[in-house]
């Protein structure tokens, strides 16, 4: 019983997390087409400047500094955007080659400027106590984890169904010739949205960090999980992303207790099985 | 072959995309040789009837014949080697190519050739050759070494006209074929469609209708996927659904 | 900042030198010649495994600067070389010390798989070795002649670690968790054996990836009828694992102890009050209260603003096991077998205390037991037992320990499992 | 008079073993290493438009199957090789009957699942692949009599594997065959309606490429004489894909240059650069600012440009 309450929290909790990594992701391919393998070291990133914040200045909260990591990556999403990705556009591989080179570059700064140790994340104090579920203990922040990733959908969908902007970016989502064609201001969309979708993922990064820590690597951990889930979901889809996230969550909590033996390849195997059945993922309409 | 196979026959053709019909049980009898006109307003569904005989969609029921032989479950690479071709309203060529090049694929693509793992392409010279004899006949012969990048988009029109023209198809699917062109250069590609060999079937696309119904021998009215009218030229012309569907009531 | 420390090789004068060099040339001659020793420093600067690998290079470069550069009276230029952990890169940066800078000795490397990709490399070569990379059986079924550790193996400290939950702490349900590497396993089959030679009982052993996000779902599956868990982790996952027991509020109702890398000074200095009273095992602490290690640990935390762990404080030794035998040697660096048996040979008191080494080329050293307990106002592991000259073997036959298979996630069986 | 550079080339190459030291020697080695391994990914990626990111799992499946073979089953070197060469192949076909099911980003992703898969096999299968410790003890074999153990032996045999290789694919690439693959990497809807059956090309593309990538694969862990899980990283899946697009994706020198830019780096400038990791960041970033298909193209257009201003 304890096992199924507690892991069953535990998925959620992943899934939460995964979601406020990979929604920021998925909107940025959604509209632009990019896979923008920054986004690893975007939340990493996101979660040092949130650490090193906290570590430095006296009495900041875990929420100040996810706002200012968030506010910070978006910055540097939008130079990225503004001097780099927007030269090219229709070349995927040099998207790649750029994208990854930047994550190098990102990693070996965080590196240099934070060293090789963990930083702490410390959760605010009120949370940082279990709190207990019918009986069992369960971090409570985790399960504000939860809430704020639901509130994080629950913010984006309202910002694509029901405001201009929204409604450009699903214009632009559906059919990019002819958003242009009615007048949308396509680049600055791109910008936009590429700034948010970096801003999600720094503030991912720090609110991850009371569960994870800034380290070295959590960027390389990080991105194939963001794939995995996109990818699951169906790319571009806020709804694929949302539940994709919640499924991994759930796969890989009660995967790796009930089948230790595959905890190496247990979020890669479902992935596989979607993509060769289902190439759009579960809730995308567009073939990957 | 008797002349009682249809050369592209559709028997009860349905494709439904999520709630919209697409194709409305259409049953089409296109005989050897004919010159079939295909109209009907935006959206009338002529585009995804190409699709489905090409086999790019795979339609929900019904059955595509070619020259009798239920084609309906073949890959649209198989239905090219039966004798099946098509152009694109959408410019489809391979832009980082020279126009010779382009050609030759046509050509290459029905010969067995294109399995050959080894040896050079640009040893290949008789398809080099014939690929030029192409281009000549379509009048692009002077500039077969420019890369389709460089070309003018009504010589792309050609272009996509000689590539279809390479596979020395039985049945030519050309979907709008005088789109964005020059009235001089409507001019060229009428010729060059009226010259097609008589025995070659086409099946055309377009709504330029002065020019069309010129080239055309029988029409077909499609609406909301639907065949409306179906007919010689002058019957499909002479009927008055034509008149509302395209005036309106 | 992004100046390398690293030397090119002095041209080609130096190398003519050294071909011309014979066996023959009295060590008198060659302790006076101008040309320094050149030694290799095989870390990691780059990658996940940065933190221990600057340790490293930051120790051994203090070391040789407080002797001036000189170790028995011979100059010595480091060169560092980056395999950023990954094996292939090891072995390449492990030829470029050798065939390119002529390095006489090497210090490093830090990871088991990164000495296990240059094993072979190092016997062709004959280079003498110090590394703190402790994989069980580069000094048990495979023995390297040119590798000399003196941290210790892999299960060395977790030995005298599973004795003491038995006898001292009275332990008799324990669980281990511990990274899905070599070291993590050898770390937890050692501990088990010597528990359950003891009468305690392993109930469950756990082996999370090295890439798990998030241990939240291993937290969940731990038994709550167990005295105490042993923790055989590496790099920051110890400190992760620690933090999240405490999320889950379990910190308050389990014991936890740990192996050598567990709670080491490098992620102490990182942690709060949650790691107060754990216990851990290892051949050194910062702590230790020796005149030696008091004034290395003090000028350590001087110039770094930290207090030295695992791989600091082993570089050192290093140092120092190479400076005592050079200075055996009289400075001559050239005959390596020499060199090889004086490093062998050595017997003297280090930073981590006496040491001396068997004929495999691993420490006999102390192990200390260690409790985390706030001074000055941080957090030091507070030695708090000994135990003198352990081996590898720990108590065991050499020879029957040798016979059995290596330490593995199978080996020795877990018997007591419970599921 | 291309010939007659390519030939220079070669035999530049050739030479080097006597007049360099044993680790130009060897950083030369692992040059043409990675740079058969990078030729053979791209011709998915250059020429196929298949972006690979899990292309290791084939360099890593054949390097880990001879040594497996080679040190605990003791066989012959010659049948170690057939067998790698043979068994990757055949894992190239079945991978390929289920990583082409997608293209695009899917395609990239469910290659990367295929060889995170076998990355956490290698790790966790012990008893086979000694998990974390690696497989070691392989020794190289003697060609004819020739012991290869020497850094300038392996090299010329590395030398002539790699020559070969780059042929074979060369004229697989400007076969008719592989102008059907760049067919259906430009323009892949309108190739089948000209009678190409599109799957089938990228399928056999995937085989000869897994093929060549095997190839590689036995180089690399005869080169190593140790393979360990890391060669299955996607850390080294993305370095090859990085330096077949950095040095020009369909190209044939593009892979080389790239190769020998990233070996080069991560080997050699480590040693003078602290920070080598940043150094190359920026490098694929001014690669794409300045010339956005890679670096062979780029040189080319420049040359182009300065004969043209000559004359």
């Amino acid at each position: 019983m304890q096992f199924w309450v507690v892991q069953g929290l535990n998925s959620l909790a992943l899934g939460g997390l995964l979601f406020l990594l990979a929604s920021g992701f998925s909107l940025i391919f959604g509209l632009m087409r990019l896979a923008n393998l920054t986004h690893g070291a975007m939340f990493m990133l996101g979660a040092y400047i949130g650490a090193g914040l906290m570590r430095s200045v006296d009495g900041v909260s875990l929420w100040v500094a996810a706002i200012a990591g968030g506010l910070g990556v978006a910055l540097f999403g939008w130079v990225l955007e503004r001097f780099i990705l927007r030269r090219l556009p229709d070349n995927p591989l040099g998207q790649v080659l750029v994208t990854l080179g930047v994550a190098f570059i990102i990693a070996d700064a965080c590196l240099l400027i934070w060293g090789g140790d963990p930083i702490p994340i410390p959760a605010p104090s009120y949370l940082a106590r279990p709190l207990f579920v019918g009986g069992f203990a369960f971090p409570a922040y985790r399960l504000v984890v939860v809430l704020i990733a639901l509130a994080a959908a629950a913010g984006l969908y309202v910002m694509i169904e029901r405001t201009r902007l929204g409604a450009m970016i699903r214009a632009g989502v559906d059919d990019m010739q002819m958003a242009r064609a009615v007048g949308i201001p396509v680049s600055r969309l791109f910008s936009i949205v590429f700034c948010l979708g970096a801003g999600i993922a720094g503030a991912g990064g720090v609110l991850a960090g009371p569960i994870l820590s800034a380290y070295p690597g959590l960027d390389a951990d990080m991105l194939p999980l963001a794939l995995i889930v996109v990818i699951l979901g169906g790319i571009g889809s806020l709804m694929g992303a949302f539940v994709g996230s919640f499924i991994i969550g759930i796969i890989y909590t009660f995967g790796t207790a009930l089948l230790p033996d595959l905890a190496y390849i247990i979020l890669f195997l479902p992935m596989i099985v979607v993509i060769a059945f289902r190439p759009q993922g579960l809730f995308g309409h567009v073939s990957a | 072959m008797s002349h009682a196979t249809p050369a592209l026959e559709i028997v009860g053709l349905n494709k439904v995309f999520g709630g919209l019909r697409a194709t409305q049980d259409v049953n089409l009898h296109i005989v050897q040789g004919d010159r079939r006109l295909l109209i009907g307003p935006n959206g009338a569904g002529k585009t995804t009837l190409f699709n489905q005989i090409t086999g790019d969609i795979i339609p929900t029921s019904g059955q595509i014949k070619l020259f009798g032989q239920d084609v309906s479950k073949l890959r649209p690479d198989q239905r090219a080697h039966l004798g099946l071709s098509r152009t694109y309203q959408i410019i489809t060529l391979f832009p980082k190519n020279t126009i010779l090049h382009n050609v030759a694929l046509g050509l290459l693509g029905l010969s067995n050739e294109r399995w050959n793992l080894f040896r050079p392409m640009a040893r290949a010279s008789h398809l080099h050759d014939e690929a030029q004899t192409i281009l000549e006949s379509v009048g692009l012969g002077a500039m077969s070494n420019k890369l389709v990048s460089q070309i003018a988009y009504g010589e792309k029109r050609r272009l996509e006209i000689a590539l279809a023209l390479a596979q020395k198809p039985k049945v030519l699917l050309l979907d709008e074929p005088l789109a964005g062109l020059s009235t001089q250069e409507r001019l060229t590609v009428k010729n060059l469609i009226a010259n097609i060999p008589k025995e070659t079937t086409v099946v055309l696309i377009e709504h330029d209708m002065d020019t069309a119904l010129d080239l055309a021998e029988s029409v077909t009215l499609l609406h909301y996927g639907k065949v409306i009218v179906d007919g010689t030229r002058e019957d499909v012309i002479s009927d008055p659904r034509t008149r509302e569907v395209y005036l309106g009531h | 900042m992004t100046i390398s420390r690293r030397h090119l090789i002095q041209g080609a004068a130096g190398f003519a030198s050294m071909a011309g060099l014979s066996a023959g040339v009295s060590t008198r001659a060659l302790a006076q010649s101008a040309e320094p020793m050149r030694l290799g420093l095989l870390t990691v600067k780059t990658g996940p495994l940065a933190s221990g690998g600057i340790d490293m290079e930051r120790a051994l470069t203090m070391f040789l600067k407080e002797r001036n550069n000189e170790l028995a009276g011979r100059k010595v230029e480091l060169i560092v070389a980056d395999t950023a952990g990954v094996p292939a890169t090891a072995r390449t940066k492990t030829q470029e010390l050798v065939e390119k800078n002529k390095v006489h000795a090497l210090v490093g490397p830090l990871a088991a798989f990164e000495a296990l990709a240059i094993d072979d490399y190092l016997r062709e070569v004959k280079i003498p070795t110090l590394s703190v990379a402790a994989a069980e059986d580069m000094t048990q079924r495979k023995p390297n002649p040119w590798f000399v550790r003196g941290t210790s193996s892999s299960a060395q400290c977790a030995h005298p670690m599973g004795e003491y939950c038995a006898k001292e702490l009275g332990y008799k349900r324990m669980i281990t968790i511990g990274d899905d590497i070599a070291f993590g396993q050898e770390m937890s089959a050692g501990f088990q054996r010597t528990f359950e030679d003891n009468g305690g009982k392993i109930v469950q052993k756990l082996f999370p990836p090295l890439t798990a996000p998030d241990y939240g779902t291993y937290v969940a599956q731990l038994k709550n009828d167990v005295d105490a868990i042993f923790l055989a982790f590496a790099g920051s996952n110890g400190f992760r694992f620690v933090r999240q027991l405490n999320e889950y509020g379990l910190l308050s109702k389990v014991k936890v102890v740990g192996g050598m890398t567990a709670l080491d000074e490098a992620v102490l200095r990182n942690m709060g009050d949650e790691a107060l009273g754990i216990i851990t095992t290892c051949w050194y602490s910062a702590d230790l209260n020796t005149p030696m290690n008091t004034k290395f640990a003090t000028a350590f935390r001087d110039q770094f603003k930290y207090d030295p762990g695992f791989y600091a404080a082993g570089t050192y030794v290093e140092g120092q096991v190479l400076e005592a035998a050079m200075t055996a040697t009289k400075g001559n660096v050239e005959d390596k077998e020499a060199l090889m048996k004086a490093l062998r040979a050595v017997k003297m008191e280090t930073v981590r205390g006496p040491v001396r080494f068997d004929e495999f080329g691993n420490v006999v050293g102390d192990i200390y037991i260690r409790k985390v307990a706030r001074k000055d106002g941080r957090l030091v592991n507070q030695v708090i037992k000994t135990y003198k000259d352990v081996s590898q073997f720990w108590t065991y036959d050499q020879k029957a320990f040798l016979a059995a298979p290596v330490y593995s996630r199978e080996s020795p069986a877990a018997k007591f499992l419970e599921n | 008079m291309n010939k007659v550079l390519m030939l220079l080339f070669v035999a530049g190459l050739a030479i080097i073993p006597l007049v360099s030291g044993d680790f130009y020697i060897n950083l030369a080695t692992q040059i043409l290493i990675a740079a058969v391994f990078a030729l053979s990914l791209n011709l998915l990626v250059g020429y196929g438009g298949l972006t690979s990111l899990g292309h290791v799992a084939f360099l890593g499946l054949s390097a880990y199957i001879c040594a497996w073979t080679s040190t605990k089953l003791g066989v012959a070197p010659l049948v170690a090789i057939g067998l790698s060469l043979v068994i990757t192949t055949i894992m190239s076909a079945l991978f390929g009957l289920i990583a082409l099911r997608a293209t695009g980003l899917g395609f990239l992703m469910i290659t990367l699942a295929i060889s995170q898969v076998l990355w956490g096999l290698a790790y966790r299968w012990a008893s086979v692949t000694n998990g974390d410790n690696g497989i070691s003890g392989l020794t190289r074999p003697s060609l004819f009599g020739l012991s290869l153990d020497s850094a300038s032996s392996f090299y010329w045999l590395t030398l002539i594997i790699s020559i070969f290789a780059f042929i074979l694919m060369a004229a697989f690439a400007m076969s008719a065959f592989g102008s059907s693959l760049q067919g259906t990497r430009d323009q892949a809807r309108r190739m089948r309606a000209l009678g190409y059956n599109v799957w089938l090309i990228r399928w056999i593309t995937f085989i000869y490429s897994g093929f060549w990538a095997a190839v590689a694969g036995l180089l690399y862990v005869y080169y190593n004489k140790y393979i360990h899980p890391s060669a299955l990283s996607v850390t080294a899946s993305a370095e090859a894909l990085l330096a077949v697009i950095a040095g020009g994706a369909g190209t044939l020198g593009g892979p080389i240059v790239g190769a020998a830019l990233l070996v080069f780096l991560k080997n050699y400038a480590s040693s003078f650069v602290e920070r080598w990791n940043m150094l190359l960041g920026f490098i694929f970033v001014l690669i794409v600012l300045l010339m956005p298909d890679g670096i062979v193209p780029g040189v080319q257009r420049l040359i182009r440009r300065m004969r043209g201003a000559q004359s």
